[in-house]
């Protein structure tokens, strides 16, 4: 058996690598009678019209993806393997690397233009998943999710860890100066600058009303479609928060500063938590009425928890809803990177602006926590590492925090205190979405 | 949708919205929390003297949760799910073990998972 | 802190509240200027283009809530508020009432035309998850999962209460009538009719076919689109069925009457269960194929739940997707109350229709029900109570049923016998909106 | 779609919509009642007629619910159901009270629920 | 009230079974006065406006499937019933053909045309659900679950095997050489070939490419939509797998090949089983890109599963996701065999075709199963029944093959081995697809 | 989509087909073997040689899997699984009645199996 197969493989890889080694078409020849003979050996007569087996093999190899690979899709799938690869080994956000490395090998299988194959050809499958991405349907079902599982009962407990939340969102808006001046225009850098918001559904949401191929500018220019980078880049950044937050952390704060010990929040009442929402809803989404979907959802999501007489609709938005989503967005984002239309120079400078973001970001929340803290008297002190929380990112920011409080004093749990500026990020970045939205939308 | 610009220049407009949006922001998360720090209590002060107490559900509903969740708890929990972070990856690697020994076969319209579905 | 917070907090809040105020402008622009300050303190400098920074306030003012809010808007997130206190406290159908509340909040956040994010813009969010309401695509869906969840045994054991469920729908003609008779026409009048149907899914299936503000009249006239009045009536008259019925049980049935003790019914063999979707999904559909997509998926999903082989559809049809399906359901449903397309003379009239619609049908039962017994000898006299269940609202008004029986007798458990009639009145109306849609499709 | 009107007056073609339909509603349900009083014993009949009892798997099936699926239980239900209903707010805030010690702060794509998921 | 009920109920039957018996209209209208004297009975007053009555039935009846019926319909709802009842009885696929068997009884329901009623007119609930079969989106979402809950490892123990999976798809080509014999065009011999893969979503999928009675050939004919026939023929035989195979295994195995024990598989470990899906999507769809909606969301639904990091996504995908695709795939495939286009000469051929391809996939595994022991010593032998199951029909021919080993000896559990060419069916149909949209798409 | 013909002859682009297909059928899913039976190892050695057993985590996920999935476990599965689906349609029954008698009545929106679902 061994036998058969070497010789049956070693023919048969001839026909693809072939060109990569770039023999002759003699070689080609053979290799077909060859392993038709052997065909011949299974069970069908193939004696006759070898030539023309020959022609549809020529005929069928232009359509694999040996004869159509570009470096870029071979780049791409690489990517794609290593997204897999951090998702798996080192636990960075696998729920999404994995399905968006996934779709973004999917996405660089090359293909022949015109058979509904990509994910850019109107009438293939992909498109139509893609379709929740490019109109921003998916994210506000991500967020229903979200809403039905986050407890913001920390928030209620200690209200002022909400301008936490705020004080990170400059990295929405620096990003999006920079993006102006590395010269994008001004929808283009809005929904760039939301990177900053360290919060993928927002990005995705914000970059498909702004950076969507279609919107045209007042001087005529068609917008670029800047969803894939923008989402990628937020995504891959929200996996590296453990990467990119200690540093600046053991950089801005003191190891005092680190120890500091908050005092347990209060326990909040079921009514305090059911009516948060519903207030919540109304005012953010009066102060910025373009972030309604978003925010409208992520209350709505949290009302069916609190509610205590849906929790059957609340487990059903925070579980398989939410994976559904999840799965088909994760898959199509990854898939929108094909090679020819993600790698241009503007990916880069988004990926660069996008490292920036987090970075300005998570600053802003640590400094922001200490100039708090000046008013601050006693035990009402905050420690500033959970400034960095701010950022969302949710909950791998907290959990960092988290992290970090321990090593400098084992028995300081930070988790619960860094959820409130956790979440309060999350509601910052949609207001910041809002904001961003009715200036240039 | 097409897009009107109010300033000729984009950089100065973007410091505009640099600004406005930065302020909104802050002004908006402090409002709510300002709401919740001195608003919610008086909401529901003022809806306890509407209903003059006549609410049982929902007092029922949150009594145990004031009760159990007290700061010391919460701190417990942190301190729980810390630990309970670290082992968790055996956890993982358990489940896969039983996963894989319980169902190493079950494909598509099987009979089988329509049940192991139940199980 | 308290300080900061309170001086910053009074000063944004002016902001806002300014117009209402009616403050002239300097005011405004001190509160620029001042809560720049803070931010200075914050992080950023912000010393240059101060004018312009107030422009921007100004001109993002316009797009807040705060700046385009009208009575109406604020009236309906009352009402929306209202609901989710109703099914909250008073457990008023929850599962309904709340994410209808909650859509009705979502749907009256006062916004700026053209942006893409009321509800009726083409290209919102919104707007793309209530093409399943105005197309009627998620009422079938729903029905699938009642069928998946509803035994139908106790019709089974007792076929003559069918007859309750058809006694039930003179509260759907007479309904239409009344509407005629108000000056609708009759395609609007029939959808209105059909909440007598004491069914959400029912009602806003034949709405989106008859009153869609699409179709058009042989004199050219469109239909209005009364779609959400209907539904929110509907929806509302179900909740409300445990405040309606019992006075008008108390007033029709005479004391010895409530206190009729039913023979408990025989056992239903499987097999019967396994024919019953079967035979009457034909025998339905043929009388009334229109109903086609209600009672299609009702008895399908009913099939899936006795074939004791499909087990597993059965349980994600009566869960996860029927939740999925509410919760879509209900928020947009709830936000499609727009106050500027919801608040109209229509509506008041067809809440009142609504409320009468639910009186007759109620009625309707309760003295088809005496009358049923005057043919009846013995143990198989029906206990007239369960005439009410034939409205349908399953399986409220069944269990209003059961609770008033009890007070009459305290041994007197009559649930699994108002089932019946409360199932067949689904079945009822179902086919009651086919009719109509024959006629007036 | 364009509707044609049957009759020239809405009103007079209403009584007829009304009285044809409920009509035919009580027609269909009666009939539906009539072939499950009548026709459903018939054709079970004829069914176990031609299978001349060969049917092991479906008997299988439905024997057992024929055993215990009495009047009696049914009417037991009843009273389980009526006491359950009553408790139900209780066990409904004690869940939610657990829910809320067991997860405070899980949030999405959180690996804690990933497991809190699984069990 | 057995009179009432007799009296009512025979008069009620004759209005409907009247032009079924040649009645005159007299009996017809004194139908109507005697039932109307019931409806008195009831609660309102019908004394007048009798003879509109009457007009109203007449043109109601006219809506009535009784008006309607073809015999057509009636055949096709008694297809319908069988599937159930195959379902049901002898537990043949049941999670298909129950909701396929629900589905035909739907789809001929007779009906009015221009109602919205039937799945072919645009509007109707049930032409939004088939939505996701004409443009093949649901076969890739349950490929993601058939990859989520598949276990390769007997395939990775094992590789050799996968040719099994590639001998059974001379059944594809052979079926695809009949049509074309049968005077099938090209593409549409293409889809009818697929029948061979034994794989009901791959058939849909690659029918709603190529036969779905819009593309245009060369020569300016429109090929024919034959999704219907292809779908419900693949799924019939695939329930038929269990009678179909047995006779041929004993036919082509001799009594001591059925006896060989396979030693068991080796351990895989975990690392193989996450690097398989990558490898596997990588190297098929390079091969055969337009497989890529099919092998794509297999493997990453297999991804998913072996990651050990999204266990809740697998979960979701294998469990709800692919039960609600499930669902509306089946009844919608179901219900579009609507009689006048479903029973034509071409559903007949094709169903006879695809009985053949059956049989001669199966024989294919088998014969190529003992052609490979030729080269296999000792212990290294194979079973030659498991080639059997590299038709996929995941998993009933494995199920199959396992009962066929026990009967000749009761010791050998075979279930495990024949998993491996049992998937690799899988894969190969999908391959096979793929060449030939490549080929005719 | 137009297709333009390859062949003037169906027929004889049909064998085309035929021959090209089964070829590249048996090429592919031969050279996944291959892979899987040579190239695969390798890699697995290569990763091992670069990560020089740096990789804790995987090995932990898989470490048990290995252990306990051996041979004779799986043919003890094809075993069990055997008898199993014997026994099932009892189970199936078994299951029905239970479900029956726990709710006879749950129909739509109800507060009830909104519990039920959570039992
Ligand atoms: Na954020
Ligand atoms: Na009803
Ligand atoms: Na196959």
């Amino acid at each position: 058996m061994k036998k058969i197969l070497l010789i049956f493989g070693v023919l048969s890889l001839l026909i693809f690598i072939r060109p990569a080694l770039g023999l002759n078409s003699n070689s080609g020849t053979n290799t077909i009678s060859s392993s038709v003979s052997v065909n011949q050996a299974n069970q069908v007569d193939e004696t006759d019209s070898l030539g023309e087996a020959f022609e549809g093999v020529k005929h069928f190899y232009n359509y694999t993806g040996f004869a159509n690979a570009t470096s870029g899709n071979l780049l791409m799938i690489l990517i794609g393997i290593v997204f897999i690869y951090l998702g798996i080994k080192f636990d960075y956000e696998p729920l999404l690397l994995i399905p968006i490395g996934a779709g973004v090998i999917i996405g660089n299988i090359p293909f022949v233009a015109g058979n509904q194959t990509g994910i850019y050809e109107t009438g293939s499958v992909l498109n139509y998943l893609y379709f929740g991405v490019v109109k921003g349907v998916y994210p506000p079902l991500i967020f229903l999710g979200i809403g039905a599982m986050t407890d913001f009962s920390s928030l209620i407990a200690n209200p002022k860890l909400m301008l936490l939340g705020a004080a990170a969102q400059i990295g929405v808006f620096a990003t999006f100066m920079g993006a102006l001046y590395l010269g994008f225009n001004l929808p283009e850098a809005g929904a760039i600058g939301i990177i900053g918001g360290a919060d993928g559904p927002t990005a995705i949401f914000l970059s498909s009303k702004l950076a969507n191929g279609v919107n045209v500018l007042a001087d005529g220019t068609v917008v670029k479609n800047l969803i894939g980078p923008i989402a990628i880049a937020a995504y891959s950044y929200m996996a590296l928060v453990p990467v990119i937050q200690p540093p600046l952390m053991r950089l801005l704060i003191s190891k005092e500063d680190r120890k500091i010990k908050m005092k347990p929040p209060r326990a909040v009442t079921q009514k305090e938590k059911m009516i948060f929402p519903v207030v919540a809803l109304i005012l953010t989404t009066f102060i910025s009425p373009s972030a309604l979907p978003l925010l409208g959802m992520l209350f709505f999501g949290n009302l069916l928890k609190e509610s205590g007489r849906t929790e059957r609709l609340a487990d059903t938005a925070r579980t398989k809803l939410i994976d559904i989503v999840t799965i088909l967005l994760g898959v199509t984002v990854g898939a929108s990177t094909q090679a020819d239309i993600f790698i241009t120079k503007d990916s880069m400078l988004i990926f660069g602006l996008g490292a920036i973001s987090f970075v300005i970001a998570t600053m802003g929340g640590l400094l922001f926590a200490k100039f708090m803290n000046l008013f601050l008297k006693g035990d009402n002190k905050i420690n500033p590492l959970i400034g960095a929380a701010g950022v969302s990112a949710v909950p791998d920011s907290a959990r960092v925090v988290h992290t970090e409080a321990l090593k400098s004093d084992p028995s300081n749990y930070l988790l619960m205190h860094a959820m409130a500026p956790n979440v309060a990020g999350v509601i910052g970045s949609a207001i910041a979405a809002g904001i961003i939205l009715s200036f240039l939308g | 949708m097409t897009y009107i610009p109010l300033f000729t220049d984009q950089i100065s407009e973007g410091y505009v919205i640099l600004f406005t949006g930065l302020l909104i922001v802050f002004t908006s998360l402090l409002s709510l929390s300002l709401l919740f720090k001195y608003g919610l209590p008086l909401m529901l002060y003022i809806y306890k003297v509407i209903t003059k107490r006549k609410d049982k559900k929902i007092s029922e509903i949150k009594v145990e949760a004031d009760r159990n969740f007290t700061g010391e708890i919460a701190a417990a929990i942190g301190a729980a799910v810390h630990l309970y972070l670290d082992e968790q990856h055996d956890h993982e690697s358990a489940i896969l073990t039983i996963k894989q020994v319980k169902k190493p076969y079950s494909p598509w319209s099987s009979k089988i998972y329509g049940t192991q579905n139940r199980l």
